[in-house]
């Protein structure tokens, strides 16, 4: 019964914790935090279960109220959805069992409504990630864009303007998906994935369904925050309390980049793709601009957070560019990224809300060699994660930029690679300021107070996951080939 | 060329609306003006899914004994009009989430302006 | 803002109106399942009869009607009564929200009938509710009210 | 040395994990340093011996070694003790013995700060460099190379003054474009062939390329393993990493690092483009002029430096062009002689420094200006510098003279004289600017009387520099001494040739 109702159990746990978070915790506020937890790990075991299930069985359809499609509404468990709801709950849990102290050090009275959120959010990407219909895509997009709205903007005193920018924007982005849809029922007829998928090419180019695509790809691109649309993203995550960012970070742009994955190269098809815009094309070179960028901006950035947020635009910037590039090392390349970023952004949002809980703040130019006498385990892992973003091996963020340059190489893109080769230099520049700051001693003229900076290191609660998320960009690294062969190369798109 | 245009003249209407909804949001730097101009930007796209669906000489999807089921261009298609009740009850929460944004902001800094309250912001930045 | 004023006509009409509303909204609801209306709609009503006297008795009075706490549980609630009866076919050994293996009936027609209209109870609950709170969270903080 | 009980193709990757396993004993035993350099040195040891048991495979030309786990579907991280690796970590691992002792002397000598951290990058260094030598395929010589670039550079900022941070800046400046230009090439390389596995004589021998893609793809190899190898105008950052503590500069830039750089070179003439594409499209040529300009430039440049330890740097930056020409030269001799190079280089550059290192810890002095007279004082650091200083300038009988030898006549049988008349030039060169020194120290009065007082360093930074020295000598009279330099060195330079 459980098995056989799987994928759907993913969203609907998480849903059904949202719901009960609020009822339960009406009267004990403490049963908010071991609820959402629950959930979450629940959710995680049920889509290692699912990826086990995709990788035995085959592709998984699921009929909700046993509608056949496309009259029904379907959730499609192939590799690719599975491996990247796994990503998204893995990562969202190592998260969660963080964010206790720090919501509690934060949010001390908006635990609850924040858990809830926390749980919306979640079932909303889950969604995202799991359906296999246009319209549900779109209903579970707003429910989890909304659900960010809140929680970046329970954080200070700014972070209400930083959530309305977001909120315009996401909304406008929101109605572009909406108004593609619009024409790809209007000209197939259908709102089913697979249904359009097939019936597509059969149409030769119409305009209508042209510009479905145009639009569907921008608004999912505004949610993506792919260059020149990310200007909410930088005050987004800046603003918002430690373990919001460390949530959103790693897996909110994410879902954005799936749906396009999802649309351009399983929905449409590259064939199609190609023969109508130049919507590959494009966004590599968004993709390439967006690396230069971000890297450049986050090295003129003094906040630690803010600097992790334009590292976040570039990093997106890869994963459009392997998109882009539209070809199997190009695609391993982007999904590998996937996810990689979401372990690399959120062990390191993790570390900025270790310091924010221990220091009071993540401001660059404060840090100090005193911060790795307090914290030597949260900094140590701030340094892999470093390492990774680097691209340094044998971390993952080596190989999945390798996948990358082969894509460019195979594609003949050399300023591409150029420009994916120069950004690991910029990121060595912006992260080795940090690690220069915390492993050595401050210059002459400032007292060397070694002896009295005494061990204070984060609680176990929010080191373990920030340690765990740093060995596991070491250990995934080397195992990353299990990974390409087994799950990644299977989601290539076949024809490619 | 006359007739695509007067034939789609409902589309028209919708892309003229979508325009002004879209340079509410872009261009007016009250952000209650820009929340007047997201709703009007996302209504132009719940008429324009109704007005797809619209059929000449048809009736509301409501089965009526008089007309029978057997030919559906009788029927209004009735699918795009339950997906923009959605449509409307995201809609409505966004406005929500969105109204309550705007009296937080408005309660700390007095201000509905857009680029006063972005000068606000990084006046904060620096002097953290 | 201007200070709140009793006025007799405003109350009594709105007072008068106010049951009507929940009447032929409860009529919206129950109907949904097999002809135009349904749970938001009605949903909807009950709650524009609620922020009705809202508006026209002033908050205290209103919070003896429905009070600003009770915004969230019941919310959840219909939430609840939604997933409940889908994860009632779950547990039937159906698909989520597949009725049909509830047998709430002898035919699979009215049991599929009757599954909607508990879905539609939920969701007709669950807006009340909500959009009742949403009134109540914007008014939150202005003394004025 | 109880491992042959193991299977011999565990022993490379065993070579490579002892000194990372002695990373977290020396970081829990920081508080007691003897402990801690019990450990260092046991794990040298153990190193040093782990590589020597594989000599007499390599001798007979066997390549042992072991795949694990796949790195990126078709490629393995893969480690293969091939002669030339072979010859390469028994340099690495055994003066790594040395340098541990002398680094007790010198870092208990000066009192530094944060041993502990120092002495674990220094053995993940040296897990690294053996990786670099055992590496298989380019993938995994890359992800060694990354982790020597990485653990180099706590060593290179040790002091944490603003020189050393400033030092450690352009370090990985330098160090990590390289990188991403060695990750291009091995990218394109992937792209070619479908393979990145070193083989004696090249991996492009049955994939034609455009002449204009090679000289590319060329460059792209050249700028990744040319900035450690120090080609000019790449090298820039050697200099300036001087301001690390002296038994670093002597180890890493003496063994580890640039010569990492000039066995990568090796490695990419040899075993990556091959002999036979290199001559076709005319790389070696490109090779020579640039290895020929830095031989020049950089012994001049030595000429005008004071700090005696930025002479040493421009002279190490000569002398591992000397290993590039020779890879440039692509004829049996040549070859020979640039591997010979490596490995007599090593010993007498390493001797040198550590004299540097010696008289910074005893007499805090880093001028060679202020050096008049200090022969009297330190008799047997100055008579080591001495000996290596002459074997530098490729005069018998020590090692050095042994490595130019071979170069020249590798020059020769490649038909042109020009490499010959830049080697003696620079043998001038190097004399002109060492044997200053070794006459100030002997043959000058001590400026007033602060010398008086001082005796001889201390015997754990005496004793190594000795040994090196006498090594250099002992090689130089018989090159096939103890480690068979001479008949590994012939029998890898056959096989790239041989295999072309």
């Amino acid at each position: 019964m459980i098995l056989s109702n799987s994928p759907a159990l993913v969203p609907l746990s998480l849903l059904l914790a949202a719901i009960v978070i609020p009822m339960a915790a009406f009267r004990r506020r403490w049963l908010a935090y071991p609820l959402a937890l629950c959930a979450s790990a629940f959710a995680t075991g049920i889509s290692v279960v699912n990826i086990i299930r995709v990788l035995t069985e085959g592709t998984i359809h699921y009929h909700f109220g046993g509608w056949i499609p496309p009259i029904g509404i379907e959730y499609v468990l192939d590799p690719l959805s599975s491996f990247v709801t796994l990503v998204v709950n893995a990562v969202s849990l190592m998260v969660l069992v963080h964010a206790r102290r720090s919501v509690a050090a934060e949010l001390p009275d908006k635990s609850m409504p924040f858990y809830a959120v926390v749980m919306l959010m979640l079932t909303g990407f889950n969604g995202i990630i799991l359906t296999g219909d246009f319209f549900n895509l779109y209903v579970f997009l707003e429910i989890s864009s909304l659900a960010l709205y809140g929680m970046i903007a329970v954080g200070g005193r700014k972070s209400p303007i930083a959530a309305f920018r977001y909120l315009i924007m996401g909304t406008v982005g929101g109605s572009f998906y909406l108004l593609g849809v619009g024409f790809i029922y209007m000209t197939t007829g259908s709102l089913n994935m697979a249904d359009v998928a097939r019936i597509a090419p059969s149409l030769h180019q119409q305009p209508a369904l042209v510009a479905a695509l145009g639009l569907m790809i921008t608004g999912l691109g505004i949610k993506m925050a792919i260059f020149p649309l990310h200007g909410w993203l930088p005050d987004a995550y800046t603003y918002a309390p430690s373990a919001s960012s460390a949530l959103i970070a790693p897996v909110g742009a994410k879902v954005g980049v799936y749906a396009i994955i999802r649309v351009i190269f399983y929905v449409f098809g590259v064939e199609f793709v190609r023969n109508s815009l130049p919507i590959t094309e494009i966004l590599a070179w968004l993709g390439a601009i967006a690396i230069i960028y971000g890297s450049i901006q986050a090295i003129a950035q003094k906040e630690m957070k803010r600097m992790l947020a334009y590292s976040s635009v570039a990093q997106i910037g890869y994963i459009g560019l392997g998109i882009g590039l539209a070809n199997p090392y190009g695609i391993i390349g982007a999904v590998l990224h996937v996810m990689n970023h979401a372990l690399m952004k959120a062990c390191l949002f993790l570390v900025a809300g270790n310091y924010r809980l221990k220091l009071g703040h993540s401001t660059i130019p404060r840090l100090d060699h005193r911060v790795r006498r307090r914290m030597p385990w949260t900094t140590a892992a701030f340094t892999i994660g470093a390492l990774s973003m680097v691209g340094v091996p044998p971390t993952v963020g080596f190989f999945s930029k390798w996948y990358l340059a082969l894509g460019t190489i195979q594609n003949g893109r050399w300023l591409f690679l150029t420009a994916l080769l120069v950004s690991s230099l910029l990121n060595a520049v912006y992260f080795f300021r940090i690690l220069e700051k915390v492993y050595m001693k401050p210059l002459e003229g400032e007292a060397a107070d070694d002896g009295s900076v005494s061990l204070d290191e984060a609680p176990a609660s929010m080191l373990v996951p920030t340690l765990v998320l740093g060995i596991a960009l070491l250990l995934l690294g080397l195992l990353n080939a299990v990974i390409v062969t087994g799950i990644i190369s299977r989601i290539v798109p076949p024809g490619m | 060329m006359f007739d695509f245009i007067v034939g789609h003249y409902a589309y028209w209407f919708v892309f003229i609306l979508m325009a002004i909804g879209l340079y509410g949001m872009i261009i007016k730097c009250n952000l209650v003006k820009k929340l007047i101009g997201m709703s009007i930007f996302q209504v132009s796209i719940i008429l324009f899914y109704v007005a797809g669906a619209n059929k000449w000489g048809a009736t509301v999807p409501v089965a009526d004994p008089a007309l029978g089921t057997a030919d559906p261009a009788k029927y209004i298609n009735p699918l795009p009009h339950t997906l923009m009740l959605t449509a409307i009850v995201v809609g409505v929460a966004t406005m929500g989430v969105a109204l309550a944004l705007v009296i937080t902001i408005y309660k700390r800094y007095k201000s509905l302006d857009e680029t006063r309250l972005l000068e606000q912001m990084r006046k904060e930045d620096d002097t953290e | 803002m201007r200070t709140y004023r009793p006025n007799p006509i405003v109350s009594l009409v709105s007072r008068l109106v106010s049951p009507f509303i929940v009447m032929f909204a409860l009529y919206v609801i129950f109907h949904g399942h097999y002809s135009p209306g349904g749970g938001f709609q009605g949903g909807t009503l009950i709650a524009a009869a609620l922020i009705l006297i809202r508006l026209s008795e002033g908050n205290e009075a209103a919070q003896l009607q429905f009070p600003r706490s009770w915004g969230t549980p019941l919310g959840s609630l219909g939430v609840l009564i939604y997933f409940g009866t889908g994860l009632a076919t779950v547990l039937m050994g159906g698909r989520f929200l597949d009725y049909s293996v509830l047998h709430l009936s002898h035919h699979v027609s009215m049991s599929r009938s009757y599954g909607i209209l508990m879905v539609e109870i939920g969701v007709g609950l669950a807006v009340t509710a909500i959009l009742v709170s949403i009134f109540d969270n914007l008014l939150e903080g202005n003394p004025d009210v | 040395m109880g491992i042959d009980t193991m299977t011999i193709s565990f022993v490379p990757l065993l070579a490579v994990l002892v000194s990372l396993l002695a990373v977290p004993l020396i970081l829990f035993s920081s508080r007691r340093p003897n402990l801690r350099e019990f450990w260092t040195f046991g794990a040298g040891i153990i190193k040093f011996g782990l590589v020597l048991s594989l000599l007499p495979g390599a001798l007979a030309g066997k390549s042992v070694g072991i795949e694990l786990l796949e790195l990126a579907p078709g490629i393995r991280l893969a480690l293969k003790a091939d002669p030339f690796g072979v010859f390469f970590a028994m340099i690495a691992s055994g003066l790594w013995i040395f340098t541990s002792f002398y680094s007790i002397g010198y870092m208990r000598g000066l009192g530094e700060h944060k041993q502990a951290r120092y002495f674990s990058a220094f053995a993940v260094c040296l897990s690294a460099t053996i990786g670099i030598a055992f590496s298989a395929n380019l993938l995994t010589f890359i992800l060694f190379y990354e982790i020597l670039t990485i653990a180099t550079y706590p060593l290179v900022i040790h002091k944490e003054t603003p020189k050393a941070i400033r030092a450690g800046r352009k370090y990985l400046a330098y160090t990590l474009t390289a990188g991403l230009f060695l990750i291009a090439a091995a990218a394109v390389t992937w792209q070619i062939t479908g393979s990145l596995d070193f083989a004696a004589g090249g991996i492009f021998k049955s994939h034609p390329m455009a002449p204009s893609t090679a000289r590319i793809l060329f460059f792209l190899f050249l700028g990744g393993v040319g900035v450690k190898a120090s080609i000019m105008p790449l090298h820039s950052w050697l200099p300036t990493a001087m301001a690390a503590p002296t038994p670093v500069s002597a180890l890493l830039h003496a063994v580890a690092v640039v010569k990492s750089g000039v066995f990568g070179v090796i490695r990419v003439v040899g075993f990556v483009f091959g002999p036979a594409l290199m001559k076709e499209f005319g790389l070696g040529r490109i090779l020579m002029v640039f290895a020929g300009f830095t031989i020049i430039t950089a012994s001049l440049l030595a000429l005008k430096q004071d700090n005696l330890k930025r002479r040493l740097a421009y002279s190490t930056v000569g002398h591992l062009s000397y290993i590039v020409l020779g890879a440039g030269m692509l004829t049996s001799a040549a070859l020979t002689g640039a591997m010979l190079h490596i490995a007599f280089h090593a010993t007498m550059k390493i001797t040198m420094f550590f004299v540097a290192g010696a008289i910074y810890v005893n007499l805090h002095k880093e001028n060679i200006s202020q050096l008049n007279g200090i022969g009297r004082v330190m008799p047997w650091s100055m008579g080591a510098f001495t000996v290596a200083a002459i074997g530098l300038s490729g005069l018998p009988p020590i090692n050095g003279f042994i490595s130019k030898w071979y170069l020249g006549m590798g020059s020769v049988q490649a038909d042109t004289l020009i490499p010959l008349f830049i080697l003696v030039a620079s043998g001038l060169l190097n004399a002109a600017y060492f044997f200053p020194i070794v006459h100030r120290a002997f043959f000058r009065r001590p400026d007033g009387d602060e010398l008086a007082g001082h005796g001889e360093a201390s015997p754990f930074m005496v004793v190594p520099l000795c040994l090196t020295a006498t090594l250099s000598l002992a090689v130089g009279i018989y090159p096939d001494l103890f480690f068979r330099f001479f008949r590994l060195a012939s029998n890898v330079a056959g096989a790239i040739l041989g295999g072309a």
